[in-house]
């Protein structure tokens, strides 16, 4: 699959990830405002309207640039812990971008293994603390399990997100270990938590645009690695 | 919401605006950089910190002579991007070199140290201290549990002295990090507020209620309670603080009362001289004190009640002249 | 009511204790007298003021150099009796003389008018300024239906540096005069606040409505309207204290907000930012300028808006050096 | 009639006067709430307290010494508008006293008279302006009144107290023009002065404690002036 192919996948995924956000922006404040300070919708539509202008800036110089010019974005926002967060994530992404991976199972997996070990480097929240590693490690891991069965990028992008919706839900029950809402200890759990509600959001939108631009020709499966 | 505001969009800028101007003499305002304007002493070092709006005064209140060099302000209750803490981090580097105090909140943390990792890959001569004073998030030894409430302003003031006196970035490292060190704080609420940007409520407290513990942005701690008088609430909440200082008889203590919002300096006294009283009993000595507002939580009713242990040292650094819009001593 | 008290009967004492000791080095308290503890330099005009307390910081807050020797602190919102008033001028008699300010309310305009004629008949060397800049209360020719606002501070501002200078009883009065006559205050309430005694509401605002011109006790002025933006908040106030003074282009203005205690200094602020810009439209310029509670109403949501047309004497004088509690100049 | 008949006369009606602001503090407060800052019931309540202090400091030295310390206590206490105001009234009636004036009705329309007179170079309020002045003026009229007749005591207070409560009533449609109602204009109608209450419920203590306290031979009608 060609790089301008890439690129252009990744701009729809990217405005995709935008529409889910907007449209549960509301939701979002409110899962924000059961343990933390009920910005997270705000802040959320503040990032990806720094995503908006990075695109805005692009000259089609590639995934690595637009990946690298979002995350440089997102870390000039002021918009909370999920400003830090999420540029970490894309640093990472653009990172693993940068070692040429395509818009495949493999690729995708490499990718955003290199985004969740940028994140490692700023936070040690593991699956099970009720943060954004509750959607971002499934996710990861179902990308990895979707490139070794030979998966196509739709079907690895729909496992990724299902995972990472999974991952957000079962946050509801957890008690927070990170961010405001670890203040409340029990009193943080009957909602989901906020970061990793969006997270999986992003990762919807993400499948959602890779199903509507790919057809079967340009999405085969991943050779069984 | 009974706020005079105009697009809560712009609540940060505006309000820069006006504190820039009504602060002209002391402080200006570059790209949403809060920056002294008297020409700090060559050689001096540079302290800078970050944080959200919507605390005011904090952070900004406190920068000038004797304090801090910049404050990087964020969005109301957001922190700034670690960018944007990078891009003061340049704009103060200088020989003598640059303390970054962080209040331990995970924005402010994530956004810090990406920033100081971004200065470290620049060569930029930093180091940085955290303050994590909130005695209600859990003991001393799990600091990553305890926020940072108002004590940050007593690190700007003593750290900013040790700096204005030329001393080296280890010395003023050093002192920051003992004041934070002997600094404990516990908040208090009697209602809840209102975030001026969505409007929603910030925590919410029964009437007739109390609530210890409740955080800055109105998360709300496990101590709810009748709403006490002054006396027993202080009583209460200065027992916990000298507890876990480890206050003994002959300790010299700074004892503040930061009113959060609605509560009134009135109540701030009393309670002050309640809490005084109970040091007094137990042979711990008051040698400093103030009430006021320094870091507030929009309207809400309550406080936070602060106090260190200081020595010979803090104590002259604690008096040194400082000219900053909200801490001033001649 | 939502406040850290004890027995209701106690407050004014226990507010006055604590402020005691939180500012010792400042001030001391003696017999329900707030005074200046710094030597004052012989042959210096003494300033005294009286007030009703429950409007902290003012008025005990603004005791030392440069500003008071002596506030009489009544009871919450009460003024203190006039015998307690003729303490204050015997103790600081002296051949240089004192100067009397008092707030236009009929609680302390009795006090002090009494107090001034016990102390004629005991030959002390007293004069009188009163203060009455609110704007709500009627036009400039009706002096007596003007209260007295958060104006006093500054007067007590610039006829104290005057006096710290060493000017005559006389230069200052005229000092304090001229101050008095060049001030125009408004204020408007977004909420009410509790008697803190009673714990009855004082005054009420509804939800959605403001209420312009409501007076520091919670006495409702007519101006109820919907509550507006910061921006038109501040045009609507801004322009009705312009037409007061007849402020003419090339005027040289002090621009203050003063929150009455729930409104944030975050608000204060985007609100001096809209009246000054006001003022530059018309081509008034803003010299000097605060935001801050000097003068609140317990918590009640609201602020004033005071502007005084300064000349260089006055600025130089608002300028001076000040060491109090509240306000401090370096 | 002795001077210890008159000084015990003073004490009781000092005593009863309290006694009907002490019933009667939370509807003083409660009309004050309405235009002011509803704190009179205190005040009042606290103003009394100084009334009691004095009592108790007394040596029997008589009724002006008795007047002038109930003055000298009501300009000490912290009391607002209130304090002073009841502080010169009762140097006015210490300085009627003086001039050696009996519990009669002449001695009673003079003291009264004096301690208007003082009030008056203090305040410029008029009957009509909504202040204490309303219950105050009419009574003095009314023990003139009395005085003139020939009413003995007992009735000279009544008509006092009877002219003083409908003065007192009648504030109620009035626009106040003094005091912190002033600030309110035409919303200051619609509940009577508190100040004017209060001022009337001390007559009515003075009348009552004099009703009680003498019979008819201790107060014979004043022979007609
Ligand atoms: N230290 C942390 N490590 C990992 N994730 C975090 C941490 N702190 C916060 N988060 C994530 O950020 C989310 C909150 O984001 P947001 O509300 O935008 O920021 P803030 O808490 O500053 O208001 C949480 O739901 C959580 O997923
Ligand atoms: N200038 C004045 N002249 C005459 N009476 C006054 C004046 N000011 C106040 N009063 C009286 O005092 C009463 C209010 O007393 P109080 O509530 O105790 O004092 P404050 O208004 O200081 O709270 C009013 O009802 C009125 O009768
Ligand atoms: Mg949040
Ligand atoms: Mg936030
Ligand atoms: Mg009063
Ligand atoms: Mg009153």
């Amino acid at each position: 699959m060609a790089q301008d192919k890439s690129y252009q996948a990744w701009l729809d995924m990217l405005n995709a990830a935008q529409a889910q956000i907007a449209d549960n922006e509301e939701q979002l404040g409110a899962l924000d405002a059961h343990a933390g300070d009920g910005d997270h919708g705000a802040s959320m539509n503040r990032a990806m309207g720094a995503v908006q202008e990075a695109i805005a800036g692009m000259q089609g110089e590639g995934v690595e640039e637009l990946l690298k010019k979002v995350s440089g974005n997102l870390l000039r926002i002021d918009a909370g812990a999920i400003g830090p967060l999420l540029g970490t994530l894309f640093r990472g992404l653009a990172k693993g971008a940068a070692e040429g991976k395509g818009l495949n199972a493999g690729g995708l997996a490499d990718m955003f293994r290199a985004g969740l070990d940028a994140l490692r480097g700023q936070t040690k929240a593991q699956p099970g603390d009720k943060t954004l590693m509750d959607a971002l490690v499934p996710a990861v891991e179902a990308m990895e399990g979707a490139a070794a069965s030979g998966a196509n990028a739709r079907s690895t992008l729909a496992q990724a997100a299902d995972a990472a919706a999974a991952g957000a839900a079962a946050t509801t029950d957890q008690v927070a270990k990170y961010g405001r809402a670890r203040n409340l200890g029990e009193q943080s759990k009957g909602a989901a938590d906020p970061g990793a509600t969006s997270l999986s959001l992003m990762l919807r939108g993400f499948a959602d645009a890779v199903r509507d631009l790919l057809d079967d020709d340009d999405d085969p499966e991943t050779p069984n690695a | 919401m009974q706020k005079f505001i105009n697009q809560p969009d712009d609540l940060a800028r505006e309000l820069l605006e006006g504190f820039a101007q009504v602060h002209a003499g002391k402080v200006r305002v570059t790209d949403g950089l809060v920056v002294r304007t008297e020409p700090k002493p060559s050689g001096k070092v540079a302290l800078v910190t970050l944080g959200g709006s919507g605390h005011e005064p904090a952070l900004s209140g406190f920068v000038g002579e004797g304090m801090l060099d910049i404050s990087v302000a964020g969005d109301i209750f957001a922190a700034p991007g670690a960018a944007r803490v990078l891009d003061a981090l340049r704009a103060v580097d200088n020989p003598a070199g640059t303390l970054l105090v962080i209040l331990n909140h995970d924005g402010d943390m994530l956004s810090g140290n990406m920033a100081l990792e971004m200065a470290a890959e620049e060569h930029l001569n930093v180091r940085s201290v955290v303050t994590c004073e909130d005695v209600s998030g859990g003991p001393r030894s799990e600091p990553a549990n305890r926020r940072g409430l108002v004590g940050c302003i007593f690190v700007y003031k003593v750290a900013g002295a040790a700096a204005e006196q030329g001393r080296s970035l280890e010395e003023v490292a050093a002192i920051a990090q003992r004041m934070a060190d002997n600094s404990a704080t516990l908040a208090v609420a009697a209602s809840g507020a209102t975030h001026p940007q969505s409007g929603q409520a910030l925590g919410s407290v029964p009437t007739g209620e109390m609530i210890i513990g409740m955080g800055q942005h109105g998360e709300a701690g496990g101590g709810q309670q009748a709403l006490a008088s002054a006396d027993q609430t202080a009583a209460l909440m200065i027992d916990v603080l000298l507890a876990d200082l480890e206050a003994k008889p002959g300790d010299r203590l700074a004892l503040v009362i930061n009113g959060t919002g609605a509560t009134t300096l009135m109540e701030q006294y009393i309670v002050w001289r309640a809490a005084a009283a109970v040091c007094a009993e137990r042979g711990i000595e008051v040698v400093r004190g103030a009430c006021g507002e320094y870091l507030t939580v929009q309207e809400q009713a309550g406080f936070q009640m602060f106090v260190a242990r200081l020595d010979d040292e803090l104590i002259e650094l604690w008096d040194a002249p400082a000219n900053t819009p909200n801490w001033t001593v001649r």
